[in-house]
């Protein structure tokens, strides 16, 4: 099974949610972050302007089986996508096992 | 005096009600709005609009166009005179005061209902025309003197149900169809909940605004003869608690859950109703008034999400619908009711209608036209005050909204 | 008529300090609660409490009971009169709202003290038969001029540390210990720190309270005489300033940091005990009462919790505990000062225990042992917002609570 | 009356203002440090300062020293008598509490200006001094009737834009350079933002205060004629309203963003620059002395910013140099202009410069010398609130700050 | 080392926490997240019902050395099920390394 | 690609972002956790005092390159250390695959 992390943009997320859905990926966690990376904001307070690449992010944490891997990336991929610095990125790793905490099932059958 | 202050308060409870029940991304710009509305309202009623109201009428014109040539000539006077005792008791001074209060109430109504979409430069744009022209003109139709006063029996409106918030109401309405729904807000068709993100501010907002109804009404009785004016308290706050339950009831039987901005809904719905007759009604009639204010809320909210149309804060249904019914109510109960009074009622509705729906209609279209009144798709998906403001309204507070 | 909006005002003070002192999760439920009680409270008090509690008594009654007869058939009287000029100064419609508000904070302090685990409907039904029908006989006996007005040395009460605070705070006592304690409150027997969500509300609370309090002893002088009146806000204020103070220095002593929740009840506390004689001291003696009861509310909140009682918001120690040792003072200080004074207030505050305590038992036991009262240990967990409302009052926040 | 309880709304004006342009981190601090001051400023204020602002100056003293004596034992007559009928309609209680909370303001000035860094301890012990002796002293040199009173053209200053608010400016800006800046304003010499927290609550807080100016300006129409109190509200809320727009658009063509926190500033600033003039001004007078102070807001924040000193909440523009530019302004426009009064005007503010940067001067070295002054590193870095008060401000919410 | 995640009812932390203890996992970090799962909830909003399955759950983050994965694992499953859908998911995964920062050692001993 | 994840103390933050970016290491994201360990904090509300050993820290998450791992854990450890107990903790896992969403490229260079 593998982790997939997306770090989007927080106004493409329902975008984003609606592909995963329509691939069939229908369980997943996320939150939002603080991003530092590339793109940066420009912002004025009280007359003092000043521009930070701290930005308000959202983090997906997805855990597929491994067939689902490509189809989720791809989905992110295509929805999450401006084009403009900022779109975040995509981290895979492994996951080594999974439960389902109100059966006590586990492994991958608990992830559909 | 008193009153000045209690009415120009609420413009407090607006805002908090505004951004109580929008969501976060889009609160810097709608306080941005408020804020601007009072300001240049005040300065506007100041320059132009009371004039524009108080024409006087004196020179025999029709009551309904007269006062054009009034509008830039006058104000020199007000602003040359410092004559202290206009009439007794009650100064000119007070009196300009409160009225501009009122005129900045007007575009607030319009400010919810088109808020987290509208661009603010057009909204400013449309809020200085609206307060300093249309309002004052519709105004004097009845407070001016002018054509409503003048019928056989008179058009009666104690405080404002129809002068002021269906002037609002009207303009919110055309406001909101021109501009559209927000994004996300019908899925298929069907309306979406987008609910407000700061609950307790809402409230606190209903509980200022009824305060600053004290103001209002009470301040509405210019005699400031303290049984009248205790008996109008009395009307309100009756006619604002039956509104507010039988609102909270009725939507708990249609929903089945008690949702307290029903409840709020429903007190400003009984307020906004009782306030064309406060001093007319005895306590049961504003008890009646109120419920069926409550009634109308319940429906009048589900009506325009059926009709497909988006009004945040409930504007609509609470400032137009309860505002005409309200002014229909005083041909119906209280110390004025019977016919030719009720028909009086419904000329002065129709009148207002037409006016503030063609104005706002012609202005809004023009600048839709012109500099268009919507932000970008970008723009509202990311919030207003990033973009519009380059700030955020909670910064130290982590958030979730979608 | 400006004391009746200041006390009007008090209800939000009292909803903002119960939100930010209890957690997030149970704040739409209290709001919704403390909108309920202003409503209602309102209605009830004009269908039926304000001829309860002004009965009469002409009919040479022994004051007690002598007003059951009343209730049913009066309220005609006050729907059907439009007399506007009842007495002089001070209208009968005035008065009427003004008692109207004080009846409901009675309710709102119960609100408080059974926040974040009472069911909702079980509450409202309470609320209904305490404001509606205990409430007004309870101050009939004094304001009514009812038996405790025709003591040889009358029973002292300006403006309802007894009559009102005590009243709330009796029934909330009664309900706490029949309701039990939040869960997690006591852990192993030793209370447990369940902190507010929002101190930034619940200071505006106070001082929205504290501005409340202005309206509500300066509107008690029924005369309205300037001298008086002033008097009384400036012993009102100094009560409040001192017991805030010294509640704040003695807890700093007593527990090594500067609770801002205790200078907060403090103040409240200080406005409670002078309540009753807020006409009757001097400035010094004023001081002196708001300074002891800055020092029993430390005791008073750390003695509930002792005792396993529940108090959310500290409603027991700032209402009961201060009201009783106000209604004391008068007896102790000030103008009244004097043994036989102080037997009246005695007689004065053990009658309304007797009253307050025996019929909020029996309320709250019949709804215990029928409805229940209590949500389920889910619902309590998950909160009440999210059950009973089926609405979150932060909803682009993310949230921390256990 | 009602315009003390006006005054007094203020002070919770002031606390939503600054903890909401602060970091959440210190939010309670701030409430604490705001409660501290109105409740210990009245107390105060009861025990020495009326008597030392109002000596008299019968005895033929120089009206600038002669006050020395009186401080100790009059406060016994404030507290002996209780004659009520110190003069006509405006009674002696009235005035001390209006009084009271006068002074309690200059305090909040400080309060807000020195936020996030200063200890408590420390500042605690400043207000004690500067409420209960300096603001007093400084008070009596014109409304006690001291040297600046008996000028031959006598200084004028209607409602304090010197008395009140420079006394609390130059404090602040002595305060804030003797303290220095918060850790990570200034980066490579450079000013850095650091957001408010809470801008909504901020809002709420220029609202109350412009309401709370009803009463600050209103109520200092001490012969309560109703002809000039209107007119003065009228001024008031003409150049908040000049004072917000012109603020709002000016920092909006400088900065090319429409900021929020600029335009509630300008507002504070037409209020502030209003107040010593408030009855002498034309509507238009008052709408120009709101616009040059909306321009002198935007110039003076990036001043302060210029100059390396750190004021969170704009304190030392809004009170300090709004508060000489109204002053001044009452020899450039209204009924007093003229060049001997703008003389005296020039006099009274260079004696509150001298009296006051000396006085905060002396008081905060001596203080920092001995106990210190500002938090540690790590406490500023963690909040105040965590170490002085041992509690969170939004204990439910996570948070993101920085 | 592993790294244990659940994600778990918010309802139902304290409880865990409680277990957790009770086996001798005592040092955790947690944080709230939105979750998209099996279940639903309903609201109702001026009248508008809609349901949700982005529901408001706690995540829990655990490194633990491999002989206490098992009981940490049990304890999780066993305070936190109700049996209703929307318990929660538990994932385990590989950690290369810990470091403490207070000391800058690094290894299991750090975990205890 | 490893994934360095840090618990530190929320008041050393800034120190830590400085240094990591005087080693280069410009990207990361972060956010806030509650986390249980060893330090307890003190409270008193309302006359009640009581410890907590659940305290606010700040999460952050940072995939690197492989020559990365090293300067990043030492910029943590030196920036992110008072000497006092709860400090924090940093985890290194492996990470699979990243890819970056803008141009869809994946591997190491996306780091950069
Ligand atoms: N190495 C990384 N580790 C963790 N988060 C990262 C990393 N690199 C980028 N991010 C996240 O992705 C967001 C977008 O990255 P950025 O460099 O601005 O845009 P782009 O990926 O289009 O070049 C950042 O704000 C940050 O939250
Ligand atoms: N594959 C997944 N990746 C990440 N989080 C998941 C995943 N599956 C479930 N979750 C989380 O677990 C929660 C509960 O899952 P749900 O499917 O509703 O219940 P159950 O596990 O009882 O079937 C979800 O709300 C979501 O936060
Ligand atoms: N095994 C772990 N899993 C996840 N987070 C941990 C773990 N151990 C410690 N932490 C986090 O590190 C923080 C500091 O740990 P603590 O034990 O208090 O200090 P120290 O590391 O200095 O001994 C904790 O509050 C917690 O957030």
């Amino acid at each position: 099974m593998k982790k997939i992390e997306a770090i989007i943009r927080k106004s493409k997320f329902s975008d984003v949610k609606k592909e995963l859905h329509s691939v069939g990926v229908n369980f997943f966690s996320y939150w939002d972050v603080t991003g530092l990376g590339n793109e940066k904001e420009g912002h004025v307070y009280r007359g003092v302007s000043y521009s930070t690449s701290d930005i308000q992010r959202r983090y997906l944490s997805i855990v597929v089986n491994d067939d689902f891997e490509e189809a989720t990336i791809s989905a992110i991929m295509k929805a999450g996508a401006t084009g403009a610095v900022g779109d975040g990125k995509i981290f895979v790793s492994t996951v080594d096992e999974v439960y389902r905490i109100r059966t006590g099932e586990k492994g991958g059958q608990t992830l559909k | 005096m008193i009153c000045t202050a209690l009415v120009f308060f609420m413009h407090l409870g607006f805002a908090l009600l505004e951004i109580g029940l929008t969501r976060q991304k889009n609160t810097i710009n709608i306080l941005f709005k408020n804020i601007f509305i009072i300001c240049t309202g005040l300065l506007l009623y100041c320059l132009v609009g009371f004039n524009l109201m108080y024409p006087g009428f004196a020179d025999g014109a029709s009551g309904f166009f007269g006062f054009a040539g009034f509008g830039i000539e006058a104000p020199m006077g007000t602003d040359g005179t410092l004559d202290l005792s206009y009439n007794e008791g009650y100064t000119y001074w007070t009196d300009f005061l409160f009225q501009g209060m009122f005129a900045a109430t007007a575009a607030t109504i319009v400010s919810g209902a088109v808020a987290e979409r509208m661009k603010i430069g057009p909204f400013m744009i449309f809020t200085i025309i609206y307060v300093g022209v249309i309002y004052p003109i519709a105004g004097s139709w009845k407070w001016g003197g002018g054509f409503l006063q003048t019928l056989e029996t008179p058009f009666y409106d104690f405080a404002g149900s129809t002068l002021v918030h269906s002037v609002g109401g009207w303009a919110a309405l055309v406001a909101v169809i021109l501009l559209g729904a927000r994004i996300g807000k019908f899925k298929d068709g069907k309306p979406q909940a987008i609910p407000g993100h700061n609950i307790p501010l809402a409230t606190a907002g209903v509980l200022i605004l009824w305060l600053g109804w004290f103001g209002f009404n009470g301040g509405s009785v210019l005699s400031a003869d303290p049984g009248v004016t205790s008996l109008t308290l009395v009307t309100t706050c009756l006619a604002a608690a039956s509104g507010g339950v039988v609102a909270a009831l009725f939507s708990s039987v249609c929903y089945k859950n008690l949702d307290l901005t029903m409840f709020l809904n429903g007190i400003l719905g009984g307020l906004v109703a009782i306030t064309a007759g406060a001093d007319q009604m005895r306590p049961f009639d504003a008890i009646l008034i109120g419920s069926i204010a409550g009634i109308i809320i319940v429906f009048g909210v589900a009506l325009v999400d059926k009709l497909k149309l988006d009004d945040p804060v409930g504007a609509i249904a609470v400032h137009l619908v309860c505002g005409i019914w309200g002014t229909l109510a005083v041909g119906l109960f209280g110390a004025l009711a019977g016919f030719d009074q009720l028909i009086s009622q419904l000329i002065g509705v129709a009148s207002y209608a037409v006016m503030c729906i063609s104005s706002t209609f012609i202005i809004i279209l023009v600048l839709k036209k012109t500099v268009g009144i919507r932000v970008s798709e970008k723009e509202e998906m990311e919030g207003l005050d990033a973009h519009e403001h380059g700030m955020d309204a909670y910064s130290d507070f982590r958030l979730s909204e979608d």
